[in-house]
C-alpha cells in the first residue's frame, strides 16, 4: 500500500484499479453489482408503466383490443429481431473484450449501433404513421374505431409513453456505444479493462428485456 | 471479504451465446404464432411464460448472472420481486365499490 | 478552470486534512472525496432549509389572524408548496444520507473512499440541477399544488409552474438514487477485514436500509411525476377522468414512494441516536440486532402501507383495512428502537452533553410523533383527522421533532470530527431546549385545531374564529422555534473559525472513525484498518470505576492504532 | 365553547363512538410518551456520569424483554385497528333507508340538490334524526365534503360517485368544508350544514321550493324534462325494444352486457351509460345510442338518474340473477343506490 498523496486520492481514477479498492477484483465485482442496483431502480422505472398498461388493458381490455390492430406486427416483430440480434452482438462484444482482442470488440459494438440505429429508423417509421393517421394521444387524437375514444387514447398515452421512454433508453444507449466505441478505437486507457463494456453491456440486455415484454403486450394482444 | 470469486473472469464459450440467441428466436417465432391462437384467456398466460423465459434466458447468459456471484443474484432478483409488490394495488380496484368504471 | 497550484497548508492546522490540502474552487467542485462532498452537501442542504424556514415563517405570520394577514389566497397556496417541495425533497431526504452518511459510512467501515466517487459527486451536481429547477420555478410564479402534486389539479388545472417543481423533484430523486446505489455497494463490498455484519454501527444498518428504499422507491415517484408532466405539457395522459382515466391511481403511485420516503428521512436520523444512545451512555446498544433488524423490517414492511392516506379518497375499503393493519404493524419495529434506546440508559454513565439533549429530545418528540401516527392509521379516527391540522402536526413531530432532531444532534456529535473544532456546550445545549420548547409550542396546539376540525392548507378559517387562539400559540411557538434553530448556524460557523481544536476523539467514543485525526486526511486512514471488536465497545461500569472526574484515556475501539493528531 | 376549545361538537350519531376511540387512544399515546419518558429522565438522573450508583449486571441482550415490548404493542395496536375497523365500517354502511341528497363540488362550491328539487350552494340542510345519504360527484378537481362535527369526511371525485352518509344528533348550524385541496380558493369552499327538527325542515323545504321559481321542479321533474328535451323516450320504451332497451327498474337491475359479462346497475353506471354509453354495450344492442358528455352537465345528470328511478319497477328476470353473480364490489354495502326494489337478493 503506497502513501497516499492528497494529489493522489484525486487524479487516480484513471488507474485501473482506482484508489479506493484494493484490488481489480474486488473492482470488478463492485462495478457489476452497482450496475445491477441500478438496473433495479431501472426495473422499477418502467414497472409504474407495466403496472399502469396492466390496470388500464384489464378494465379498457375490449377497446385496448380494438386499439392494438393498429400496430403494425410485422415492423414489431422485425424490430424485436433486430433488438435481440444486438443483444448477441453486444453479448460477444463483452466476449473479445474479455479476451482482450480489441479488433473484434469494435467490431461487434460497432455492429450494435447499427441494430440500434435500425431500431430507431423503423421507430421512427412507426410513430409518424400514427401521428398522420391522429392516433396520437392530445388535441388532434382522433379514434374511429368501435369503443370509447378516451379509452383508446388513453391505449396510445400507453403505447406511447412505454415505447417512447425506452425508445429514449435506446437513444441513450446508442450515444454511450459511440464513446465507448471511440474510446476502443484510439486506445483510451479507461477500456483497457472490459469492464465499461460489460457495464453497458448489462444496461443494453436490459433495455432489450424491456423490449421482449413491450412486444407481445402492445403488438400481440390476444382477445380474451 | 471475499473478493476472490470473480477474480478470473473467463470468457464464457461462443457456443453459449449462439444457443441462447438461437433460443430466443425460437421463442419470439412461438409467441407470435401462438397469438393468432385463440386460447382464450391462456392466451396472456402462454405471452407472459414466453416473454418471462426469454428474459431468464438475456439475464442468465447474456447478462452473465449465472456465473455471477450469490450478490450479483440477490439483487438481480430485488429489482423483479419488489416491482411485484405494485401489483398489492390492484387490490383496491378489485374491491371499489363502484361497479363501473373505477 | 485556472490552475491553481496551492499546496500550502492552511494557516491554523498542522496537518494535511481532506478540507486544507487545497483551497482552489476546483478542487472543491471536482472533488471525488466522499467528504469534502458532505462538505457541499451540507452548504446548499442548509441553504435550503433556510429558503423553507423563510416560507415556514410567512405560512405562521399569515395564520394568526382568520382573514389572513398579509398574502394573497393563490401567494399563500404557493408558499406552502414551496415549504413542503422544498423541506421534503431538497432538505429532509438528503439531509441525513447525504450529510452525515456521505461523511460517515466510508470512516465507519474504514474504506477509502465510497465505491463511487465519481457517482457521488454527479450525484451532487443532480442534486444541484433539482435546485436550480425548483428556484426557477419559485421565480417564474410559484407552484400551488401542494408538495403531493395531487391530479387532476396539477396535470389539467394548475396555472402554475408545476413542469419547474416536478423537474426539480425528478432530479432530487436521482441524486439520492445514486447515493443509494452508492451505499449499498459500498456497504457491502468495502467494509474493512473483520468488520461483519454485526459489527457494523447501527449507523451504517440504518444507512443500508434506507439506501434500499431509495433504490426500489424513488424510481417510482419520479416516472409518476414524469407522467404528470406529460399529461399536462403532451396530453399523453393515464390519469385524466376526461377520458376515462383514474385520479386515484396517482395518489397510489405517489405514495408507493413517499410513503417509504418518510421511513427514508426517519431511518438515518434513527441510526444516529443509535450511535448518541451508545456513546453518551457509555453501553452497547441494548439488543443490537433487534435494532439493526428493526431497520430492514420498517424498509420492507414500509412499503406496504401506503394507502393510509388514502383512507377518504375512495380507495376501496377492504384494501384500507389491509394498508391500516400493516401500518399498525409497521409501528412495532419503532416501537422496538424506542425501548432499546431507553433500556440503552439503564445502568449506564450518562453524559447530558448537547448531542444527547438532541438525543433525549427527539425520543419525546418521536413518541409522540409515532403515536398519533396511530390516530391516522385506524381508519376511523383518520376520516375525521384526515387533512387537518392534526396530519400537519402528526409529520411536524416526526420530521422536525424526530428527524431533525436526530439530524442536530448528529451533526453536533460529528462536527468536530468534521472541522476538527470543538463548539461552545453552552450554546449548544441551550439551542437543543429551545428547539425542544419552541417544537412543542409551535405544534402541540396544532394537534387540538386539527381536532376541531381545522383543515390543511387553509389561510381563511373564517367561519372558525374560535381557532384563532390555537393558531396564534403556534405562531408564537415558532418564533421560540426559529431562534433554537438560528442559533446552531451562528455558533458552528463561530467554532469552524475560532473554536478551540478538537483532537481525534473529543467525545472518547468508539467506533473507526474516531480512529482517524480530525479532520481527516483525504484518504480517511494512514493504515487500512483491521476490525477485532464490534461497535460499542464502552464500559460504564469500569469507566466510572478508573476516574469519576476526568475522562479515561482514549481507548482505541477496534484499531490496531489510532491515526492523525 | 369557551376561549380554549378542546373538542368539537358532537351532532351526529357517529361523534360519540368516535371520540371514544379518540380518547383510548389518547390514553395509550399519553401512557407510552409518560412511560418512556419517566424512565428516560429517571435514568439521565440516577445513573448520570460521577453518580455512585450500582452499575453491575448491565445487561445489552435480554429476549423476555425484547419479546414483551414487542408483543404488547402489537396487541395494543392490534385492538385499536379491529375497534376502529368496526367503526369504520358503520361508517362506511348508510342504511337503505336513507334519504338521498346529491352533491356536486366544483372549484370552489357545493352545490346541493334534494330529491325534491330544492337547490342550495354551500348550505346543506338536513332533518334531525334521519339518515342521509350524500351522492357526490365533482365536475373538476378532487374535493373533500368535510363536516367536522359530525365526524365524517369523503373525497369527491371527478367522473364517479362517492358516497358519505350520517345521521344528525342535534339541532344547530355546524360547518361545511372543503378538505381537499382544489386550488385557489380551497379555503373559502365552504359554508354550513343547519340541522332541523323534522317540521321545521319540511317548511323550509316548502318555503325554499317557493321562493326560488327556477328550483320549484323536484329532481324528478327536471329529469323528465331533460328526457323529453333528449327525447329519450324515442329509443327507450316501456319494453325492450330494437333500438334501446327499456330502462323500466334498470337501477339496481343486473344488466348483461355485449361483452360477457355483467354489472349492477347503480349511480355509476348509469351515468357512465349516459355520458359515454358505448364504453359498456347492453346485451344484444349495437352502439346507436349517441354520447352525451359535454352536452349534458353533472347536475343534468343527476336528475336525468332521478327521473329514470321513477320509470317503475321491472319484473325481476330470474334466469339472470342466478346466473352471474353480481361483482365482488356490489356487496360491499356503500355501493351507491342499490335500489332495495330491484335487487336480485
Ligand atoms: C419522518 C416522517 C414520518 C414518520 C416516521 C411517520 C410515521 C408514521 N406515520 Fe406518518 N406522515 C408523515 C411523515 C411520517 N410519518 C407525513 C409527511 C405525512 C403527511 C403527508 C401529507 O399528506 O402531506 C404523514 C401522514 C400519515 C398518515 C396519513 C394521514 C392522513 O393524511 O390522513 C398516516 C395514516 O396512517 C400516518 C401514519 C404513520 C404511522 C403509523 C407511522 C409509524 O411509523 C409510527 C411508528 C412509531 C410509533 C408508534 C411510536 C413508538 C412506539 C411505541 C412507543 C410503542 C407503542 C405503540 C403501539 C401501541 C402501536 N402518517
Ligand atoms: C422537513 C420538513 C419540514 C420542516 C422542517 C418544517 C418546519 C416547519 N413547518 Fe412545515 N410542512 C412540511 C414540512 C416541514 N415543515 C410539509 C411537507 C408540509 C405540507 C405542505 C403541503 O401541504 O403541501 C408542511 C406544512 C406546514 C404547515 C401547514 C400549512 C397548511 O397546510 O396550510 C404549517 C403551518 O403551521 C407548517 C409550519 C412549519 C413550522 C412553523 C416549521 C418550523 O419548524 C420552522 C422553523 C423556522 C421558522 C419558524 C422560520 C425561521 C425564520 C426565518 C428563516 C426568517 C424568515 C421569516 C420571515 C420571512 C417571516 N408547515
Ligand atoms: C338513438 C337511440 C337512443 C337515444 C336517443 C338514447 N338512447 Fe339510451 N340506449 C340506446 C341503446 C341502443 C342502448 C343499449 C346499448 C348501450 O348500452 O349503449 C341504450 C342504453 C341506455 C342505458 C343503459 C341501459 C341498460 O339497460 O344498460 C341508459 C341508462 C340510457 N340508454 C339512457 C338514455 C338517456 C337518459 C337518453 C336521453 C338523454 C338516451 N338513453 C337516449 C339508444 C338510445
Ligand atoms: Cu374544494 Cu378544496
Ligand atoms: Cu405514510
Amino acid at each position: 500500500m503506497g502513501v497516499h498523496t492528497a494529489h493522489n486520492a484525486e487524479s487516480s481514477d484513471h488507474a485501473a484499479v482506482s484508489h479506493q479498492f484494493e484490488d481489480i477484483g474486488q473492482q470488478n465485482e463492485i462495478y457489476i453489482v452497482g450496475m445491477w442496483t441500478f438496473l433495479v431502480t431501472e426495473i422499477m422505472f418502467f414497472g409504474v408503466l407495466f403496472f399502469a398498461y396492466v390496470l388500464y388493458r384489464w378494465k379498457f381490455g375490449d377497446v385496448f383490443y380494438e386499439a392494438h390492430k393498429v400496430l403494425n406486427v410485422r415492423l414489431g416483430f422485425i424490430n424485436t429481431t433486430v433488438l435481440l440480434t444486438s443483444s448477441l452482438f453486444m453479448a460477444l462484444g463483452v466476449r473479445s473484450a474479455m479476451l482482450k482482442n480489441r479488433k473484434m470488440t469494435l467490431f461487434w459494438l460497432i455492429s450494435v449501433i447499427v441494430c440500434a440505429f435500425a431500431f430507431m429508423v423503423i421507430k421512427y417509421f412507426e410513430y409518424s404513421a400514427k401521428i398522420a393517421a391522429h392516433e396520437i394521444p392530445g388535441p388532434f387524437f382522433q379514434w374511429h374505431g368501435p369503443g370509447s375514444a378516451g379509452q383508446a387514447e388513453i391505449f396510445f398515452s400507453l403505447y406511447f409513453a412505454m415505447t417512447g421512454l425506452h425508445g429514449i433508453h435506446v437513444l441513450i444507449g446508442i450515444i454511450t456505444l459511440g464513446i465507448l466505441a471511440w474510446m476502443v478505437a484510439v486506445k483510451h486507457k479507461a477500456v483497457d479493462d472490459y469492464m465499461p463494456i460489460e457495464m453497458f453491456g448489462l444496461y443494453w440486455h436490459f433495455v432489450d428485456i424491456v423490449w421482449i415484454f413491450l412486444f407481445p403486450l402492445f403488438y400481440l394482444m390476444p382477445h380474451g | 471479504m471475499d473478493h476472490s470469486e470473480n477474480q478470473a473472469h473467463h470468457a464464457p464459450p461462443l457456443k453459449m451465446f449462439i444457443a441462447t440467441f438461437s433460443f430466443l428466436l425460437v421463442m419470439l417465432w412461438l409467441t407470435v404464432a401462438v397469438s393468432y391462437v385463440n386460447l382464450g384467456p391462456l392466451n396472456n398466460v402462454v405471452a407472459m411464460t414466453i416473454a418471462v423465459a426469454k428474459m431468464m434466458a438475456v439475464i442468465l447468459y447474456f447478462m452473465g448472472v449465472k456465473a455471477g456471484s450469490k450478490l450479483v443474484w440477490f439483487w438481480a432478483a430485488a429489482g423483479f420481486i419488489w416491482f411485484l409488490l405494485m401489483f398489492f394495488t390492484l387490490g383496491d380496484y378489485m374491491f371499489r365499490p363502484n361497479v363501473v368504471g373505477w | 478552470m485556472k490552475e491553481e497550484t496551492n499546496s500550502m497548508p492552511a494557516h491554523d492546522a498542522p496537518q494535511v486534512n481532506y478540507l486544507n490540502w487545497s483551497h482552489t474552487v476546483k478542487s472543491w467542485l471536482l472533488t471525488g472525496d466522499h467528504k469534502r462532498i458532505a462538505m457541499l452537501y451540507l452548504i446548499s442542504v442548509s441553504a435550503f432549509f433556510l429558503v423553507g424556514s423563510a416560507a415556514a415563517g410567512l405560512i405562521r405570520l399569515e395564520l394568526t389572524s382568520p382573514r389572513g394577514v398579509l398574502l394573497e389566497n393563490e401567494t399563500y397556496n404557493k408558499i406552502f408548496t414551496m415549504h413542503g417541495v422544498v423541506m421534503v425533497f431538497f432538505f429532509l431526504i438528503p439531509a441525513i444520507p447525504a450529510i452525515l452518511g456521505n461523511f460517515l459510512v466510508p470512516l465507519m467501515i474504514g474504506a477509502r473512499d465510497l465505491a463511487f466517487p465519481r457517482l457521488n459527486l454527479l450525484s451532487w451536481y443532480v442534486y444541484m440541477a433539482g435546485g436550480v429547477c425548483a428556484v426557477i420555478a419559485m421565480m417564474t410564479g410559484g407552484v400551488d399544488t401542494g408538495w403531493t402534486f395531487y391530479t387532476p389539479y396539477s396535470s389539467m388545472y394548475s396555472k402554475s409552474q408545476v413542469v419547474w417543481a416536478i423537474c426539480g423533484a425528478f432530479f432530487a430523486g436521482f441524486s439520492s438514487i445514486f447515493t443509494g446505489i452508492n451505499f449499498i455497494v459500498t456497504i457491502h463490498k468495502m467494509r474493512a477485514p473483520g468488520l461483519t455484519w454485526f459489527r457494523l454501527p447501527l449507523f451504517v444498518w440504518a444507512q443500508y436500509a434506507t439506501s434500499v428504499i431509495m433504490i426500489l422507491g424513488t424510481p417510482v415517484i419520479a416516472i409518476t411525476l414524469l407522467l404528470v408532466v406529460v399529461e399536462r405539457t403532451l396530453h399523453i395522459g393515464i390519469f385524466d377522468p376526461k377520458l376515462g382515466g383514474d385520479p386515484v391511481l396517482f395518489q397510489h403511485l405517489f405514495w408507493f414512494y413517499s410513503h417509504p420516503a418518510v421511513y427514508i428521512m426517519i431511518l438515518p436520523s434513527m441510526g444516529v441516536i443509535s450511535e448518541l444512545m451508545a456513546c453518551f451512555s457509555r453501553k452497547r446498544v441494548f439488543g443490537y440486532s433487534f435494532v439493526a433488524f428493526s431497520s430492514l423490517a420498517i424498509a420492507a414492511l414500509g412499503f406496504l402501507v401506503w394507502g393510509h392516506h388514502m383512507f377518504v379518497s375512495s380507495q376501496s375499503m377492504y384494501q384500507g383495512m389491509v394498508f391500516s393493519i400493516i401500518s399498525t404493524v409497521v409501528a412495532v419495529p419503532s416501537a422496538i428502537k424506542v425501548f432499546n434506546w431507553t433500556a440503552t440508559m439503564y445502568k449506564g454513565s450518562i453524559r447530558l452533553e448537547t448531542p444527547m439533549y438532541y438525543a433525549l429530545g427527539f425520543l419525546g418528540l418521536f413518541l409522540i410523533g409515532g403515536l398519533t401516527g396511530l390516530y391516522l392509521s385506524s381508519m376511523a379516527t383518520d376520516i375525521h383527522l384526515h387533512d387537518t391540522y392534526f396530519v400537519v402536526a402528526h409529520f411536524h413531530y416526526v420530521m422536525v421533532g424526530g428527524t431533525i432532531m436526530g439530524y442536530l444532534g448528529g451533526l453536533h456529535f460529528w462536527w468536530p470530527k468534521m472541522t476538527g473544532r470543538l463548539y461552545s456546550e453552552f450554546w449548544g445545549r441551550l439551542s437543543a431546549i429551545l428547539v425542544f420548547l419552541g417544537f412543542n409550542a409551535t405544534f402541540m396546539p396544532q394537534f387540538v385545531v386539527g381536532y376541531l376540525g381545522m383543515p390543511r392548507r387553509y389561510h381563511y378559517y373564517y367561519l372558525m374564529p374560535e381557532f384563532q387562539i390555537w393558531h396564534v400559540l403556534s405562531s408564537f411557538g415558532s418564533i421560540l422555534l426559529a431562534v433554537g434553530f438560528m442559533l446552531p448556524a451562528f455558533y458552528l460557523t463561530w467554532s469552524y473559525l475560532k473554536g478551540p481544536k478538537a483532537g481525534p476523539n473529543p467525545w472518547n467514543a468508539t467506533g473507526l472513525e474516531w480512529t482517524t485525526q480530525s479532520p481527516p486526511m483525504s484518504h480517511n486512514f494512514d493504515e487500512p484498518p483491521i476490525v477485532t471488536e464490534e461497535a460499542y465497545a464502552y464500559d460504564a461500569e469500569a469507566e466510572e470505576a478508573e476516574d469519576i472526574e476526568e475522562a479515561p484515556a482514549a481507548k482505541p475501539a477496534h484499531a490496531p492504532k489510532p491515526a492523525g493528531g | 365553547m369557551g376561549n380554549f376549545p378542546l373538542m368539537p361538537e358532537q351532532a351526529s350519531t357517529f361523534a360519540g363512538p368516535y371520540d371514544v376511540l379518540f380518547l383510548v387512544t389518547t390514553i395509550l399515546t399519553v401512557v407510552f410518551t409518560g412511560l418512556v419518558s419517566a424512565l428516560v429522565v429517571f435514568f439521565a438522573l440516577r445513573y448520570r456520569k460521577g453518580n455512585k450508583v450500582n452499575r453491575k449486571g448491565a445487561h445489552d441482550e435480554h429476549l423476555p424483554l425484547e419479546l414483551t415490548w414487542t408483543i404488547l404493542p402489537l396487541i395494543l395496536g392490534l385492538v385499536i385497528f379491529f375497534w376502529a375497523a368496526a367503526l369504520f365500517t358503520h361508517m362506511r354502511s348508510a342504511p337503505k333507508d336513507a334519504m338521498e341528497i346529491y352533491v356536486i363540488g366544483k372549484q370552489w362550491m357545493w352545490h346541493i340538490q334534494h330529491p325534491d328539487g330544492v337547490r342550495e350552494n354551500n348550505e346543506l340542510h338536513v332533518p334531525l334524526g334521519k339518515p342521509v345519504k350524500l351522492i357526490m360527484i365533482s365536475q373538476d378537481v378532487l374535493h373533500s365534503f368535510f363536516i367536522p362535527q359530525f365526524r365524517v369526511k369523503q373525497d369527491v371525485i371527478p367522473g364517479r360517485y362517492t358516497t358519505l352518509w350520517f345521521e344528525p344528533s342535534k339541532v344547530g348550524r355546524y360547518n361545511l368544508l372543503c378538505a381537499e385541496y382544489c386550488g385557489t380558493q380551497h379555503s373559502e369552499m365552504g359554508g354550513f350544514v343547519e340541522v332541523m327538527e323534522q317540521a321545521e325542515y319540511q317548511k323550509w323545504l316548502a318555503s325554499k321550493g317557493a321562493r326560488n321559481f327556477d328550483q320549484k321542479l323536484t329532481m324528478e321533474k327536471a329529469g323528465e324534462a331533460i328526457y323529453k328535451q333528449y327525447n329519450c323516450a324515442g329509443c327507450h320504451e316501456a319494453n325492450d325494444s330494437i333500438r334501446g332497451p327499456s330502462l323500466a327498474g334498470l337501477f339496481g337491475k343486473v344488466v348483461a352486457l355485449e361483452k360477457g359479462d355483467s354489472v349492477t346497475a347503480d349511480n355509476s353506471y348509469v351515468r357512465e351509460a349516459i355520458l359515454s354509453p358505448n364504453d359498456r354495450l347492453t346485451k344484444g344492442y349495437i352502439a346507436s345510442m349517441p354520447t352525451y358528455k359535454g352536452q349534458i352537465t353533472e347536475e343534468q345528470t343527476l336528475q336525468l338518474m332521478a327521473h329514470i328511478k321513477t320509470l317503475g319497477v321491472a319484473q325481476p328476470k330470474p334466469t339472470m340473477a342466478p346466473a352471474v353473480s353480481p361483482p365482488a364490489g356490489s356487496t360491499d354495502p356503500s355501493v351507491p343506490d342499490v335500489r332495495p326494489t330491484g335487487t336480485p337478493e
